[in-house]
């Protein structure tokens, strides 16, 4: 059966969706949520470890060999991306129970698992799959399900920014299908390895360089690059926050993937630089995303809004690891995949505590929390001082590759820029911690730490941004290999 | 798109869409036009009625055009027909679009399936999961609609706290 | 009953004469097609005398024939109307009585109307008939009598059954 | 235990202290008695260790390997040592100090005050022993984190924006510019090990050093090298054992200590020298010592005059890690040692003037050294160690960073040292004249005004002693700086 | 509309012919245009027909609103279903070789499956959001 | 033969698409829309015989069908102002 | 020479745009949603152009029981595009659904579907 | 008799189209939405009944035929519906048939303007 695992990551979340609706019961279809989240971590796992061990894994669906048929193709860079999804499904799936009670109609939670588990179906196949189209059929999962669940959020702008990511990412979306379009029309074919060995002969013809712009700004829509991230800060803030958690950690990481595998396997990393010079679009594109998100972030008084802020600049970290266009740069850029996972996961779900006990997320909301919900906080502290980059937490690690990474391109002031903003980072997230330790806790007494349901998921994300910032053998191994990977050409 | 009745906007719509599965038709694509009439004229149609009933059909105020959108389509459309340069012939049996995988579906599918309709060949088994990620989005979006749509259940007690 | 296996064996043959492929595997599925069809029309409660009107086969088989020509006959008027360079119209709203017994005759003489190019029904009341006219002798006019007398003679020729 | 689990047993012994504390949070007693052995059990570790470098043992063990090639490892070294030494020894005296000082001032939060400050002792030991560039780094950030809680005990408006230039000043300088100097060195040198001798001898390009070298002069933050002084006098809102223990020998020494170190172990004094990018630094140190006692003079609080004068004396450190020779890092080292004996007890006897008196400012002192006669005369003897004059211990570092500054062939650098000398002088020695000499402006208000709580005297009678004794008896920290100039 | 005779009548004939149509796109899909989707779509018109001649009450009589959501749940599992079977039988996911002794006819057998798992849904899900969006104006009335 | 069939039909539905596109009323342009419906049917019947491939003309049953169906809905909707209603609604027109 | 035989991709194109125009650029919302069917339609037809064989015909063989042995003689077109659109073409309904349930319920919470009208309100709901 | 069919087949054809054509133009010609619905019947009837009819003749396949016919009837059976309904949406919408005949064009145009 193991041959079979990397159809059934995906299957098994997308079966469980159906029994969501069947059961109309919110606890039973969180208990398929949470079965089926860890069950498809199992299998995310057993197929990462094989990978690392022997090397990449095919599937050929239906019995038919590529290019005929769709093909799985599983090497080091999807089993790398696979795993974040999977964990970060796995550690919200669990936190959501609480959370969703909250925040959404009790008739509505059974739906909304189900559209939880399609969003977690949709990005683990876009992840898997080695075929261009099936990207495009699993990527319209995800974020169909993903308007949904934003919809759901309780403020009302929840639905107008639900509205805008639909119009920007069903935009992106036809991008990416135009661009497919255009690859096809040149070579007859739909499968990445295939694209990859009949591309080059096609190189120098004007539509396969138009196939390649449609599918950049496709996927800088779906990944919300500067200066089309517009779609991302409301949702991020107005959706239900075990959405933002899940969404923040995963949806712009698939989206970095995509980026990766189509410009490093489908085209090749020859074609991207040497002959489309990605780098010289990355990298301005990237900087200005730094810096100018950051400076945004820090004037915010929603603390959701801030942290989506955040995001955006810290996507652009992954691009500018991308623009270096070389191992070190890749390696930071996928490491960062897997670290922001990780801290924007736990942050979010910080605030999904707060939103839980004290109703708001706004600045002022967070007053004297440090004191009352001391483990919401300190899971705060931790995963905040994660994303400014102090050492022994993630954030470092990444930063580190990343500055390596400028300092062998010879591109000191990228390095220096990266630093002086991640004290930006520490301005931001230094404001929240001061007004939630220093200022008093305005309200009535009975407010007390979040329930155990909410701080143990919460805190399993805070120790893995500590536990793999001490001991980064693991996930720096994998990254690299992917990197490699993704620099070597075909998988 | 000027028209001010978003009524007649639909309408517009559904006139194109029809007359595109008409091309499709002509085309050879029997299979996308049947689809694309069926979407285009039926349900598409139909859910834009449902939507117009709910938010009426009337356009507040002109839309004032902007000058970024038109510059965006612009270089689009600019980059669209630059790419379209270099590619093959419309047409043209000889283009590599028709005969790398697309011989193996016309040469061996009677062989190897043994069903007439080659696109259907191609649908449920080729590319049968693309099909399954097809009914996978339409169940996603029932349930996105559904999350967005569905009433309360009936519980009096709670009929207050919707805004 | 008599309807409802009436309704299926129409349905099956329509399958028979559709399909074109006569394999044990096609006619079962023609037969569940044709139950799935009849059983949603029981549930509906749609299945009567007016959605199965077999009582009317004979009756309809002659009428048909009448009412095509009457079709193209008017079709030529219109025609000629249209493409006379003064457009002659004289549109008009006209009411008047059917003798129709049934909701299924009055449906079926209201689309007769409609049907031949120059008159619409635009409503029905009981047994009154609401139609425009694109000239407004075409109206009253000895074959709107006869369409009626025909249609009613229709409907109840099929109340004997 | 052997010698490298006594290495990881000082980082541990602390932070179980941390456990206890928090433990014994219901009983004020137990909770100082608990802190008051983990000191003392820490210093007999490090005594220990102490011994087997002596003998000539170096060991060291690997924590985790958060970057692959790159260890958090610890490893015992004469610096580290001697400094390790210094820390956990005045350890014991502070807290000492501390509980006749807490008590005194009715503060709040104690128990959160004895966490943090043993757990800043544990990362300041991280930061003694740490094997590598990189676990220095992150030793460094964390003694910079748990020292936060203690700025801001107070918890008021200036202690927030305290806390705030804290944390803002160490934080930027050392993230941006010693981060990057340390991923540059890895950029370059392929590892970030403390080797004796240097890593980046023959590997930078000469241009390339100064540069470096810069970076992490200025991005050590901790060594309040100007114009990156400003969060020592912030700082001074702490509590006065956080004053006197971390911002007098603790976070300030663990900022010179790491510049000794990278001096020594990463670039390597001779390759310094040789290339010569350390004489621009030279300059920057020494304008930082006149400037900050020019700056100190100025000064009529007490502890903001003792904050000024400790970023003036730690710039002599710096200077003799920047002359690149043997006895500029030989006194350089043992500065660390005689500035932290004298200065603490000039801050000890700071809080206890601020206890038993309420007053914070120099002009409020007269003739309160009649009253207080024990805590003037160590202030007095503190003055002298700090200025450098005989019996006290800091004879013996200044002699050593003008013969280095000799040795060096930059006689500007001796006359700063003796114009420096002369200013301190005078600014110290005001107040115990003050206090002997001066008559009282208001005798009424020091009605019930005696000597400080017993433990706190105790603690400051140490420690001035100690001053005396340091300068009939550095061999100890002689030896561990020779061992660390000659492999 | 239910008032309007003439509306009413035709809906009446049409609908079991169109389900008729329906079925019969769907179960020639392997030889002429057509298939899972395009019937799924046929034969929720003919509800949708129904509901909007007869009103919304009438076709969720006919047609519970639960029980076309199962069927948009259900046509995903059977889909998916035939896969994991034959993943059961030995061959990988929707490799229907393995469904009969002769892969020509496990692939025949394959089609009608998943075919109907689409056809399934599709007939589930836009019968669904016709309910929704219908539904939706009446609270205001 | 065929050819003059499409070209008139294509011809036809060119006069439709004009009423379509002007109006003036939203019922000229249902009638419109309906007729085009019709004429596209037809156009693919014709269609279907001009590129030999006569057996899809079930696509144009079923278009015919469709078509019918999208004009009651669309009708419904201006009668009613909603499509799962029963009785008409008393303020039909106000919004129009 | 490019000229004509490409100018069925530059009328798709053309239409391609003015959906994408309609789309970003209408603040009406309904408007927005017609505008990307318009869009997705025109990209239908750009894939399945280019699937076209010209004197070719649909891939449905001939001989209707599929024992074919006269494939060869007939050119038929390219069955892929077609596939692909179909898909597409479902994933643009589900993609419409999902815009038309969010447009009602915007309308229903803010009173309005014109996108300044809707930010006016925001922003008086701010201040 | 294949030429006989042609012959037939042709007349029907090119009278479908004539009538389909004469119907389009009625639709553009004539005042007002009700007088047009007259003439778009006329392409629904007699157009589509004689072109498909015509076709029929060609199809030389039973089945085809068949379909045809299907086609014809189906029109013929929903077409005087839509018409019907249209007709009476269009008096409910309060539109007022223009019965003095070519009175004044825009007069239809009130209630929803372009």
């Amino acid at each position: 059966m193991s041959e079979h695992y990397v159809i059934l990551l995906v299957l098994v979340p997308l079966l469980a969706s159906p029994l969501c609706i069947f059961s109309r019961n919110a606890r039973a279809a969180w208990g398929f949520a949470v079965l089926a989240c860890l069950t498809s971590l199992y299998l995310v796992f057993q197929v990462w470890a094989e990978v690392m061990a022997t090397g990449p894994i095919t599937y050929h669906i239906g019995d038919w060999a590529p290019p005929v048929g769709i093909e799985y193709r599983v090497d080091a860079v999807n089993a790398w991306v696979l795993l974040i999804v999977a964990v970060i499904g796995s550690v919200v799936a669990p936190y959501a129970r609480v959370s969703v009670e909250r925040e959404v109609e009790a008739g509505r939670i059974p739906l909304f698992y189900a559209a939880f588990l399609l969003c977690f179906t949709g990005l683990l196949g876009i992840t898997v799959t080695g075929d261009v189209f099936n990207v495009f059929v699993f990527l319209e999962v995800s974020s169909l399900s993903a308007y949904g669940l934003i919809a759901l959020g309780q403020d009302r702008r929840a639905l107008t920014s639900a509205f805008r990511y639909l119009i920007m990412g069903s935009v992106g979306a036809t991008f990416i299908v135009i661009g497919i379009g255009l690859m096809y029309v040149m070579t007859g074919s739909l499968n990445m390895a295939d694209l990859a060995q009949l591309l080059p002969q096609v190189w120098d013809t004007r539509t396969i360089k138009v196939a390649y712009g449609f599918l950049a700004v496709g996927v800088f829509l779906k990944l919300a690059l500067f200066p089309l991230h517009l779609w991302l800060p409301n949702a991020y803030t107005f959706a239900p926050s075990a959405v933002t958690a899940f969404i923040a950690a995963t949806a712009t990481k698939v989206a970095v993937y995509m980026l990766l595998r189509f410009f490093f396997t489908v085209f090749g990393a020859p074609f991207s630089f040497d002959v489309m010079r990605l780098d010289m679009v990355l990298l301005p594109l990237a900087l200005v995303a730094i810096v100018t998100m950051s400076l945004v972030a820090i004037f915010q008084v929603n603390v959701k809004r801030l942290l989506a802020y955040s995001s955006v600049a810290q996507i652009g970290y992954m691009i500018l690891g991308i623009s270096f266009a070389s191992v070190t740069g890749l390696t930071a850029a996928l490491l960062h995949l897997f670290n922001h996972a990780l801290m924007k996961g736990a942050l979010f779900m910080c605030m999904g505590c707060v939103m839980y006990r004290i109703g708001s997320v706004h600045i002022d909301a967070m007053a004297g929390l440090g004191k009352r919900m001391p483990l919401t906080m300190a899971a705060f502290v931790v995963a905040g001082l994660s994303l400014v980059g102090v050492p022994l937490t993630v954030g470092f690690i990444s930063k580190w590759y990343l500055i390596l990474g400028a300092l062998e391109r010879g591109w000191w002031p990228v390095a220096i820029l990266v630093l002086i903003t991640s004290l930006m980072a520490l301005v931001y997230v230094w404001r929240v911690v001061e007004v939630a330790y220093f200022q008093e806790f305005p309200h009535d007494e009975d407010t007390q730490e979040a329930p155990w349901a909410l701080l143990i998921p919460m805190w399993a994300l805070v120790l893995a941004n500590v536990w793999f910032g001490i001991d980064a053998r693991t996930t720096v191994a994998s990254a690299e290999q992917a990197a490699q990977t993704l620099m070597g050409g075909a998988p | 798109m000027r028209i001010r009745n978003l009524f007649a906007v639909v309408m517009m719509a559904g006139i194109y869409s029809l007359l595109s599965a008409g091309l499709f038709t002509i085309m050879d694509a029997v299979d996308v036009a049947f689809t694309e009439a069926a979407v285009g004229a039926g349900i598409s149609t139909v859910l834009f009625l449902g939507a117009l009933a709910l938010v009426g059909h009337h356009e507040r105020k002109p839309g004032h055009t902007p000058l970024l959108p038109l510059i965006v389509v612009l270089v689009t459309g600019g980059a669209l027909v630059y790419g379209t340069m270099d590619m093959p012939p419309y047409g043209d049996p000889g283009n590599p679009v028709h005969h790398h995988v697309a011989d193996h579906y016309l040469e061996e599918s009677p062989h190897e399936i043994g069903i007439p309709n080659i696109v259907t060949a191609v649908l449920a088994s080729y590319r049968g999961y693309d099909t399954m990620g097809e009914t996978t989005v339409v169940f996603t979006a029932a349930v996105a609609v559904m999350l967005l749509l569905a009433r309360r259940p009936r519980r009096p007690e709670e009929e207050e706290d919707e805004a | 009953m008599g309807r409802t296996i009436g309704l299926w064996i129409l349905l099956f043959a329509l399958w028979l004469a559709l399909s074109g492929h006569y394999t044990p595997l096609f006619l079962a599925f023609g037969v569940g097609t044709c139950s799935v069809a009849v059983y949603v029309a029981v549930r509906m409660e749609i299945l009567d005398r007016e959605s199965a009107p077999f009582h009317l086969s004979w009756g309809v088989v002659t009428y048909l024939p009448w009412l095509a020509w009457e079709v193209l006959k008017s079709n030529v008027q219109v025609a000629r109307i249209i493409l006379s360079p003064s457009l002659p119209i004289n549109p008009s709203m006209v009411h008047f009585k059917g003798s129709q017994k049934t909701d299924l005759g009055r449906f079926i003489y209201a689309n007769s109307i409609t049907l031949t190019p120059g008159t619409i029904t635009t409503g029905i009341d009981d047994d009154d008939f609401e139609v425009h006219a694109l000239i407004s002798d075409a109206v009253d006019g000895s074959e709107e009598n006869e369409m009626n007398r025909k249609v009613t003679a229709l409907e109840g020729a099929g109340a004997g059954h | 235990m052997t010698p490298p689990a006594l290495v990881l047993a000082s980082l541990l012994i602390p932070a179980l202290g941390t456990v206890f504390v928090l433990l014994l949070r219901k009983n004020p007693n137990a909770r100082e008695a608990a802190s008051l052995v983990t000191a003392g059990v820490l210093f007999g570790t490090v005594l220990r260790v102490y011994r087997a470098v002596m003998a000539g043992d170096r060991p060291a063990i690997v924590l985790a390997e958060p970057i692959p090639g790159i260890p958090i490892e610890l490893e015992a070294e004469p610096l580290g040592v001697l400094f390790a030494l210094i820390a956990s020894f005045l350890w014991i005296v502070t807290t000492l100090y501390a509980i006749g000082y807490m008590r005194g001032h009715h503060e709040e939060n104690q128990t959160r005050f004895y966490t943090f400050f043993a757990f800043a002792i544990a990362s300041v030991m991280g930061v003694a022993f740490a094997g590598n560039l990189f676990t220095l780094f992150i030793f460094y950030e964390v003694l910079s984190l748990s020292t936060f809680p203690l700025v801001t005990h107070a918890g008021t408006e200036a202690a927030k924006r305290a806390g705030r230039i804290y944390l803002g000043v160490l934080f930027s300088t050392s993230i941006v510019f010693q981060l990057l100097a340390i991923i540059w060195t890895y950029a370059i040198a392929g590892t970030l090990d403390f080797t004796s001798g240097g890593i980046l001898s023959g590997r930078a390009a000469a241009g390339v050093v100064p540069i470096l070298l810069g970076l992490f002069v200025f991005g050590v933050g901790k060594a309040a090298v100007m114009p990156f002084h400003r969060w020592l006098p912030a700082a001074m809102v702490a509590p006065t054992p956080v004053s006197a223990l971390l911002h007098a020998v603790a976070v300030v020494k663990a900022g010179v200590f790491s510049i000794l170190k990278i001096t020594v172990y990463i670039f390597g004094i001779d390759f310094l020298t040789q290339v010569g990018a350390s004489v621009w630094l030279m300059w920057v140190a020494a304008a930082t010592i006149i400037l900050g006692s020019l700056v100190a003079f100025t000064k009529d609080n007490l502890k903001a005059r003792l904050a000024y004068s400790t970023v003036s004396q730690l710039s002599y450190i710096v200077l003799g890690a920047m002359l690149a020779n043997a006895s500029g890092i030989i006194g350089g080292g043992m500065h660390i040692a005689m500035h932290a004996f004298g200065k603490i007890t000039l801050f000890f006897c700071a809080g206890a003037i601020m206890v038993v008196a309420h007053k914070t400012e120099i002009s409020q002192l007269k003739g309160l050294g009649r009253t207080m006669p024990v805590t003037f005369f160590a202030f007095f003897i503190g003055t002298l160690s700090i200025v450098g004059l005989p019996p006290a211990g800091g004879s013996w570092s200044k002699w050593f960073l003008g013969m280095g500054a000799l040795e060096a062939g930059q006689v500007g650098l001796v006359a700063v040292l003796m114009l420096s000398s002369l200013l301190s002088l005078a600014y110290l020695m005001e107040i115990p004249l003050k206090g002997f000499f001066y008559a009282p402006d208001e005798a009424p208000h020091h009605e019930g005004v005696h000597e400080a709580p017993t433990p706190s005297l105790i603690a400051i009678v140490a420690t001035a002693v100690a001053c005396l004794i340091l300068f009939v008896f550095p061999e100890p920290f002689y030896e561990l700086m020779t061992l660390v100039v000659t492999p | 509309m239910r008032e309007q005779v003439i509306v009413r009548v035709g809906a009446k004939v049409l609908v079991p012919f169109i389900i008729l149509f329906g079925l019969y796109v769907h179960f020639h899909g392997d030889y002429s245009p057509g298939g899972g989707f395009q019937a799924g779509v046929i034969l929720a018109a003919a509800f949708v027909l129904y509901g909007l001649v007869y009103g919304l009450d009438a076709v969720q009589r006919v047609l519970p609103p639960a029980f076309v959501q199962a069927c948009a749940a259900l046509g995903v599992m059977v889909f998916a279903g035939v896969g994991v079977l034959t993943m059961f039988l030995g061959g990988n996911f929707l490799g229907y070789g393995v469904l009969a002794h002769d892969p020509e006819h496990g692939q025949h057998y394959g089609i009608i499956g998943v075919e109907a798992g689409v056809v399934i849904t599709v007939f589930g899900v836009m019968v669904s959001i016709f309910y929704l969006f219908a539904g939706r104006g009446r609270r205001s009335g | 033969m065929f050819a003059v069939a499409a070209g008139a039909l294509l011809l036809a539905m060119g006069m439709a698409m004009i009423r379509a596109l002007r109006g003036p009323t939203v019922y000229d342009r249902v009638l419109a829309l309906n007729n085009l419906g019709t004429k596209t049917v037809l156009l693919i019947a014709v269609a279907g015989f001009l590129t030999h491939r006569p057996d899809f003309t079930d696509l144009a049953l079923i278009y015919a069908l469709i078509n019918f169906i999208g004009t009651i809905a669309v009708l419904k909707y201006f009668e009613y102002g909603d499509l799962g209603a029963e009785s008409p609604r008393t303020v039909a027109t106000e919004d129009m | 020479m490019t000229l004509l035989s490409h100018y069925n991709y530059w009328v798709v194109i053309l239409l391609m745009m003015v959906g994408f125009y309609t789309m970003i650029s209408r603040g009406n919302l309904i408007k927005k949603m017609v505008g990307l069917n318009v869009f997705q339609t025109s990209v239908f037809m750009l894939y399945i152009s280019m699937g076209k064989i010209r004197g070719g015909t649909a891939p449905i063989l001939m001989d209707a029981h599929g024992e074919s042995s006269e494939t060869a003689h007939v050119l038929y077109s390219n069955p892929l595009p077609h596939v692909l659109i179909l898909t597409a073409i479902v994933v643009g309904i589900a993609t419409t659904a999902v815009g038309l349930a969010l447009i009602v319920r915007i309308k229903e919470t803010y009173g309005s579907i014109e996108e300044d009208e809707i930010n006016q309100i925001e922003a008086e709901g701010a201040a | 008799m294949t030429a006989l069919l042609d012959g037939v087949s042709w007349l029907f054809i090119l009278g479908g189209a004539f009538f389909t054509l004469t119907g389009a133009l009625g639709i553009l010609r004539l005042p007002d939405v009700f007088t047009r619905m007259h003439a778009a019947g006329m392409t629904d009837t007699v157009g589509a009944g004689l072109l498909l009819v015509g076709l029929c003749f060609q199809a030389g396949d039973v089945f085809i035929v068949f379909r045809l016919l299907l086609i014809v009837a189906l029109l013929w059976f929903t077409s005087p519906i839509a018409t019907h309904a249209l007709a009476k949406a269009a008096l409910h919408g309060e539109m007022d048939p223009d019965l003095a005949g070519l009175s004044d064009p825009s007069r239809g145009g009130e209630p929803s303007t372009s």
